[in-house]
C-alpha cells in the first residue's frame, strides 16, 4: 500500500509584479492519502484547493514542508499520480479517443489494444459514440469526462481529480460518482477530489478535508463511510436520511460557514 | 477565427444569410485577388504605354510576356528557364530540408532547455542579422565555391525564422498540457515529441513560410558566386547587361514559385493542424 | 587520370569566350575544367586563396590588391588594356574643372573607380571637392535615368546607354596615357602552376589562338558572326552588342604579351603603382617593395614557342 | 512554459530545492551564453594561431579588436565606426518605424477581412520572395538615390515577417475572446484594437523581432546603393579589398547591437505581455 | 418590454472533415424571452444547451428558423445581449478590475467612473480584494464571478449565462445565485441560465425549460415562482419543504431520466 503525504506544507505567491512581496496561499498542510482512501477537499472558492492539488500532483514546489510518496520525496509529476484538470486541458490536436489513449501510447501499448481500452473507457463515462470527435466539437461536460477517462487511463496508484464533475447535469454526474466509486473500491487507487458539493463530498470519500482560506489551511479532517454504503447496496435515500449523514453535512455546512462569518469579520 | 460553417465569422460583416448554416468554406478570397493582380498589371501596361518609366527599366508587360517565352524556349546565358528554375529550387529545398533538420531541433533545445537556450542563444543572434554579402567571402574560403556554398548562405537566412518562431511556439504551449503529460508518465522526450511539438506547429509553420520568403530573396547573393545555372544566376547576369525583361521575367517567375509553395503551406496548414484555428 | 582545372571566368565580352563556348581548352589541355562565373575580381580571388579555383580572370585592381597581400597568385596574360570600354560619361559638364560639386558615380573598388581618381589626379581637381557615390553598373543606369547623378565611370553597356544622353570627358584610354593603365588579366594560383605546368601553357596557349584570330580580321566578328553569338551566350550581353564592346579592350597578342611592356616588366610596375595608388586611398594596409613575384612571363614565351 | 517562481518548471530539472518557492526568476542563462561565447573565441584564437585558415581569411581575434580600435579611431573609407554605425541604425530604425506603420495594420487586415486579405494577399506574396539584389535598379528609378531607397531596401525586407506574423497572431485569437466583446457591444474597430491586436502582440513582437534581423542582413544590399557611410558600405568596401579583420570587425559590431536590440525587445515583451506566459 | 425569440430555429454541424454530412443538434427550437423572464435551461451533457445560447447570443448562425429581438432579425453577437461563458472567457491583459471595466470602456465611460463600478461590481461577486489580480493568479471560481461581474457591467437587455455558477462551493454559490436573483428582478434584465442543478434553475427561474438529446429539442417549458418567493422573503427550507416544490423537482429529474432511458433503449 502506498501513501501520498504532504507534511507541514506552505505555499507562497510572489505579488504580482513585485517579486519581493510574497502571499501566503497554503499554511502548514499536512494530510496523508492512502492508497485505500478517498479523500474529498471542500473550501471556498480561491481557497487553495487547486493550489494543493498541484503540490500533490508536482506541478508546484512547496516554499517549505515536503511532499512524498512513501517517504520518498517527489521530483515534479509522476506517471504514480494522475490528475484530472479543472480545466480539461485535452490536446486538441488528438481526437477524444486520442486523447484518452495518450497515457497508453506514453507506455508504449499498441495501437489496436490502445484503441479498444480508451473506447471501454470513453464507454464507461457515457461516451460511446464520442471517439472520433475533435476536442472543440465536444460540449463542456463531454471535455470533463473524456478527461475522467484519460486519467484513468494512466492506471496511477494516486487520482487527483479538480472539480471534475463540475460541468455535468444531475444524472450524469449521479452516474459518474458511481463510476468513480468503483474505480476506486476496484482498483485500490488512492483518490484525492476537489468538489464544491458537499453532498458529492460526502457520498465519495473516506474522509472530508475542509479548508480554510486567507491562508488556505485545514480545519477540519472528517472520516465519513457514506460511500461504502452505497457501494455496499444500500440506498441513496436511506443514507441521505439517516441521522449520521444528516450531522455531518451540517457540520461541514458550518465550516464552511464560520469561516465565511470569520472572513466577513 | 477562419470562417467556420455556421459560426459567425467574429469579424467578418455578420448579415445572417439563408445559406447560412450550409456546408461551404465562406466565400473565398480568390476573386478579390484576381482583380487585385489585374489592376496592377493594367496600371504596370499603363505605365510603361505612357512611358512613365524607361521601358529600359520598366518594360511592358508584353515584352517581359515575349521574354519568358524566349528564355522557356531558347534559354538564357547557356540554360533554359527550367533548367535555371530546378538548379534554384533544388537549392532552396535543399536549404529548407537543411534548415528545418537544423532549425526545429535547435528552436526546440532553446525553448526546452535553460542550457540549450544559453548555447544556442548567442550563435542564433550572432547570425541572425549577418548580412550574407559580407559573409560570402568567409563561406568561400571555409566550404569552397560548391553548391554546399551556395545552400549554406540560403540556408542562413532562413534558419533565424524557423529557429525563433519554434522557440515561440514552445513558448505557447500551455503549461497544464505539459504537466497532464507528465503526470501521466511521460519523458522528457515524449512531452516534446507528443506535447510541445504539436504545440508548436502552428507557429512552426508560420516560421516556415517566412523561411522560404527570406530563402528566395537571399537566392541572387547565394548565384554571386560561381554559379552556372539558377534565376539569381540568371537575375544577375541579365541585370549586367541591363536586359531588363529576363530581369523582371526572372522575378515573376520566383514570385510565381513562391506563391505556389505559399498556397502549398497553406493547404498543409489547413489539413494538418485544423485544430489551430480553434484554440 | 584526369586532372580537374576550376577555372573562373567574368561575364566580360572578350575572344576567350569562344574557345570556352567551343570546348577547346579542354580540347587541347586534355584537362576537365569546371568554368565558374564570378560577378568581381575580388570574389575571384578569394575563391583563389580557398583552393577552389586554379585560374582566374581579374581586374588590374583586386589583382594589385591580392598581391598587397601576398596572396600566392601569379599573373599569366594580360587580357586586355582598358581603353573605350570604361570611360567618365557627364551631363551638363564640358571641362574637368566642371566636375567640382558635382555627383560622379562610380563602382567603388574597381577599375573605372581607380581610373576617374587617377584622372581626377591628372586635372588636379580635389577628390574631395566632387560627391564620388558609389553605385553599381545597372543602378548607375538607373541613377543616371532619374537626373540622380551627373556623371559616371563605367563601362559597357551601360557607358554606351549613357552616352546616348552624355559626353565623355576622359577614356580609360586617356588615363592610361596619364600613367594609370588598367587593365584585366587572367591570374593561376602558384601551387597549380607548379603541378602542372602543361595545362597553363595549354590554357595561354589557347588563349593566345584567340585573341591573334580576333586580332587578325576584328570585323568578321560582327553582329550576326558565330562567335558574337558564342560570347553572348556566355556573358548575357545582346548579340548585336558584342562587336562595339569588344572594341572597348586593347587586346595584345602573345608577343606584344612577352615584351617589356607587359608581363616583361610593365605589367609588375603598374600593379606596384595601383597599389601605391590603393594605399594612398587607405584601402590597403600596405604595399610590397617588389611586385615582380606575381607576375610571369614564362607562360606566355612557351605558348608563343608551342606556335599556334 | 517559462520558469516562474514556484513553478516547477515542466521540462527542466525537476529537483525539489529548499528554496524552491522563494522569489527569483530561477537561474539565468547567462553564465552558459559567456561559457559559450568564450569557447567560440578560444576555437577561433586556436584556429588563427595553429594556422588552420590563412590569417589574410581569419585574422586573430586580437587583430579584429585591434581593427575595431583603429576604426573607432582612425575610421575606414572616410568615417570612423561611430559614423558607420550612426548611419546604419538610423537607416534600420527608420525602415523599423516604417515597417511597424505599415505592416501590423497590413497584417491586421489580411487576419481579419476577407476584402483585405484578398487585396493585400498577393501583394505581399509577390514582395516576399524578391531578391534586393534584383530589384535595386528599379527602387533607384522610383525613389532615387537618397536614403529614401535604402531605407525602402531594408523595410521591404522586415514588412513580410511582420505582416505575416500580425496575421498569424491575430488567426490565434481564440473566437470566444472576439464573441465576448461584441456581445458587450464592441464596434468592429473596439474589437480590432481591444481584443485581437492584445492578442496578437505577442505574435507581432516574435515578428518584428524576425524582421529586425532581416533588416541588418539587408544592410550591406541597401548601402550598395550610393552610400558613403554606414556598417554594411564600410564590410563592403573592405571585403573587396580583401581586408577580413574591418570585414570581421563589422560583422561583430552589427551582431553586438542586434544582440542588444533583442535584449531590449525581450525586455519589452517580458514587461509588456507577461501574460503571453500564462495561455 | 423587450423579447428575444428563437423559432423553429435548428442547428447542424459538419461531420468533421466531411463537410457535406451534417449533424443536427438542435431541431424546431421556438423560444421567447421576455425581459421580465428568468429561463433556466437543463437537459444532459451535450444535449445542446451551449448551442441553444450561442444561437440566442449571435455567435452561431441557425441552419434554420429565426433569431429575432423584438421581431428584428440579430445580426450577430449585440449589445443587448450579454453572455457569461462556460469557460471564462476573460482577458489574460487585462487585471480583473479592467476585466470587468471592458464594457465600460466600449461605451467611452472614464477612467475613474469605470473603477469605482467596476469594484463595485466585484464586491457584489464577493471579491473584494482581487481587482489588481492578474487573470492567472485567480482560482476557477474567481474567474466565474470575474466573467459574470463583467457581463453585468454591459448593463444588457438579456443576460445569458453559460453555467456561471458551476466551479463555485455551496456557500458562495447561493450567494451568487441570491445576487442574480436581485439583479434580474430589480434591472428588468431577461436571464437565460444554463444549469446543470435543478435545484438552482428551480429556485432562480420563472420557467425551467429542458432539453432532451440527439438532436437538442425542447421536452418541458414548466413556469415556476420559487425565486419570487425567495425574493418576497420566503426562507429556502420553507421553500424546499413545499409540496409544489417537491412535485416540480421529481416531475424534473423523471424528465430527464426518462430521456436517458429512451436514450439506453
Ligand atoms: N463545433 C462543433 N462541431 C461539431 N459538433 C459540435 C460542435 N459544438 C458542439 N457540438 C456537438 O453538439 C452537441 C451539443 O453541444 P453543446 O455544447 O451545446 O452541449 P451542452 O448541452 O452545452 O453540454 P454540456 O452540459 O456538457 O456543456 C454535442 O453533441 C457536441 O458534440
Ligand atoms: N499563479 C498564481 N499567482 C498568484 N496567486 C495565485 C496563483 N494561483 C492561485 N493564486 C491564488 O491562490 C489562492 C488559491 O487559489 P486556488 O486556485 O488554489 O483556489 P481554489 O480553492 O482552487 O478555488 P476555486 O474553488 O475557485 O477553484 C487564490 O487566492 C488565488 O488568487
Ligand atoms: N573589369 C574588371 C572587373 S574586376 O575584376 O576589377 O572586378
Ligand atoms: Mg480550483
Ligand atoms: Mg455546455
Amino acid at each position: 500500500m502506498s501513501v501520498l503525504s504532504l507534511q507541514s506544507v506552505s505555499l507562497a505567491f510572489p505579488v504580482d509584479r513585485d517579486i519581493s512581496q510574497t502571499r501566503l496561499v497554503l499554511d502548514g498542510i499536512t494530510l496523508h492519502l492512502a492508497s485505500d482512501e478517498f479523500i474529498a477537499v471542500i473550501g471556498r472558492s480561491g481557497s487553495g484547493k487547486t493550489s494543493l492539488l498541484n503540490l500533490a500532483a508536482g506541478f508546484l514546489k512547496p516554499t517549505s514542508g515536503r511532499v512524498s510518496v512513501d517517504g520518498v520525496d517527489i521530483a515534479g509529476p509522476g506517471a504514480d499520480r494522475a490528475v484530472v484538470f479543472q480545466d480539461d486541458a485535452l490536446y486538441p490536436w488528438l481526437n477524444a479517443r486520442d486523447n484518452v489513449a495518450f497515457p497508453l501510447k506514453l507506455r508504449g501499448i499498441a495501437k489496436g489494444e490502445r484503441r479498444l481500452r480508451a473506447d471501454d473507457l470513453l464507454a464507461k463515462v457515457g461516451l460511446d459514440n464520442a471517439g472520433a470527435k475533435n476536442i472543440w466539437e465536444l460540449s463542456g461536460g463531454m471535455r470533463q469526462r473524456v478527461g475522467i477517462a484519460r486519467a484513468l487511463a494512466s492506471d496511477p496508484r494516486f487520482l487527483l481529480l479538480d472539480e471534475p464533475l463540475g460541468a455535468l447535469d444531475a444524472l450524469t454526474r449521479a452516474r459518474l460518482q458511481q463510476f468513480l466509486l468503483k474505480v476506486w473500491s476496484d482498483s485500490k487507487t488512492g483518490a484525492l477530489l476537489i468538489t464544491h458539493s458537499i453532498e458529492e463530498a460526502m457520498l465519495l470519500a473516506t474522509r472530508v478535508v475542509v479548508l480554510a482560506p486567507n491562508p488556505g489551511r485545514i480545519v477540519a479532517d472528517i472520516p465519513a463511510s457514506f460511500g461504502r454504503q452505497l457501494l455496499s447496496g444500500k440506498s441513496l435515500q436511506e443514507i441521505k436520511d439517516s441521522p449520521e449523514y444528516r450531522r455531518l453535512h451540517d457540520g461541514l455546512t458550518g465550516l464552511i460557514h464560520a469561516d465565511a462569518q470569520e472572513d466577513a469579520a | 477565427m477562419t470562417i467556420e460553417v455556421g459560426i459567425i465569422a467574429p469579424t467578418a460583416p455578420v448579415e445572417i444569410q439563408p445559406d447560412a448554416g450550409k456546408p461551404g468554406r465562406g466565400r473565398g478570397t480568390l476573386p478579390i485577388s484576381l482583380v487585385t493582380i489585374a489592376v496592377i498589371i493594367a496600371a504596370w501596361s499603363l505605365a510603361s504605354v505612357y512611358g512613365v518609366v524607361s521601358p529600359l527599366f520598366l518594360p511592358s508587360p508584353l515584352i517581359v510576356l515575349k521574354a519568358i517565352y524566349n528564355v522557356a524556349v531558347n534559354g538564357f546565358v547557356d540554360s533554359t528557364l527550367a533548367q535555371h528554375t530546378f538548379a534554384s529550387l533544388l537549392r532552396i529545398f535543399a536549404a529548407l530540408a537543411a534548415s528545418i533538420v537544423i532549425g526545429i531541433p535547435a528552436g526546440l533545445a532553446i525553448g526546452t532547455s535553460r542550457i540549450g537556450k544559453g548555447i544556442l542563444d548567442p550563435i542564433v543572434e550572432f547570425l541572425r542579422p549577418l548580412p550574407p554579402l559580407a559573409y560570402l567571402p568567409l563561406i568561400i574560403i571555409w566550404i569552397g565555391i560548391g553548391e554546399a556554398s551556395k545552400i549554406t548562405v540560403i540556408s542562413l537566412a532562413m534558419l533565424p525564422p524557423i529557429i525563433l518562431s519554434t522557440a515561440a511556439g514552445v513558448k505557447s504551449a500551455p503549461a497544464d498540457f505539459v504537466n497532464a503529460a507528465r503526470s501521466f508518465g511521460a519523458s522528457r522526450l515524449q512531452v516534446l515529441l507528443y506535447v510541445i511539438l504539436p504545440s508548436a506547429i502552428p507557429s512552426i509553420l508560420t516560421g516556415t513560410r517566412i523561411a522560404l520568403g527570406a530563402g528566395w530573396s537571399t537566392l541572387v547573393a547565394a548565384e554571386l558566386v560561381a554559379a552556372s545555372r539558377g534565376l539569381g544566376f540568371m537575375i544577375q547576369s541579365a541585370a549586367q547587361f541591363l536586359v531588363t525583361d529576363i530581369v523582371i521575367a526572372g522575378i515573376i517567375v520566383i514570385a510565381a514559385i513562391a506563391f505556389l509553395l505559399e498556397i502549398l503551406a497553406r493547404l498543409l496548414e489547413r489539413w494538418f493542424v485544423p485544430w489551430a484555428a480553434h484554440r | 587520370a584526369d586532372v580537374n582545372v576550376n577555372i573562373g571566368y567574368q561575364p566580360i565580352v572578350e575572344p576567350s569566350r569562344v574557345p570556352q563556348a567551343d570546348g577547346t581548352y579542354e580540347k587541347v589541355t586534355g584537362a576537365k575544367i569546371n568554368w565558374q562565373k564570378f560577378d568581381s575580381g575580388a570574389d575571384v580571388i578569394t575563391a583563389i586563396a580557398s583552393g577552389s579555383l586554379d585560374i582566374g580572370y581579374v581586374g588590374s585592381s583586386p589583382l594589385a590588391a591580392a598581391a598587397s597581400r601576398e596572396i600566392p597568385i601569379e599573373t599569366i596574360f594580360v587580357v586586355g588594356l582598358i581603353s573605350e570600354a570604361e570611360a567618365l560619361a557627364v551631363k551638363g559638364i564640358d571641362k574637368p574643372e566642371g566636375l567640382a560639386g558635382k555627383k560622379i558615380a562610380t563602382p567603388f573598388v574597381s577599375t573605372a573607380h581607380y581610373s576617374l581618381l587617377t584622372a581626377l589626379k591628372h586635372w588636379k581637381v580635389d577628390p574631395k571637392s566632387v560627391e564620388i557615390l558609389n553605385l553599381r553598373p545597372p543602378e548607375i543606369a538607373a541613377a543616371w535615368e532619374r537626373g540622380d547623378i551627373d556623371g559616371a565611370y563605367v563601362w559597357d553597356p551601360v557607358l554606351s546607354q549613357l552616352k546616348k544622353t552624355g559626353t565623355v570627358l576622359a577614356t580609360s584610354a586617356d588615363v592610361a596615357a596619364w600613367g594609370g593603365p588598367t587593365f584585366d588579366a587572367w591570374i593561376v594560383s602558384k601551387k597549380f602552376a607548379e603541378e602542372h605546368p602543361e595545362i597553363v601553357t595549354g590554357f595561354v596557349q589557347v588563349t593566345g589562338k584567340a585573341y591573334a584570330s580576333y586580332l587578325a580580321n576584328p570585323d568578321s566578328w560582327n553582329a550576326t558572326s558565330p562567335e558574337a553569338e558564342k560570347i553572348a551566350k556566355l556573358t548575357g550581353a545582346k548579340t548585336e552588342e558584342v562587336p562595339a564592346l569588344l572594341k572597348g579592350y586593347h587586346f595584345p597578342s602573345l608577343e606584344e604579351q612577352a615584351g617589356a611592356d607587359l608581363l616583361g616588366g610593365g605589367t609588375a610596375k603598374a600593379v606596384a603603382e595601383t597599389s601605391a595608388f590603393l594605399l594612398e586611398q587607405g584601402k590597403i594596409p600596405a604595399v610590397l617593395s617588389d611586385y615582380s613575384p606575381y607576375v610571369s612571363s614564362r607562360w606566355v614565351v612557351e605558348a608563343a614557342k608551342a606556335g599556334l
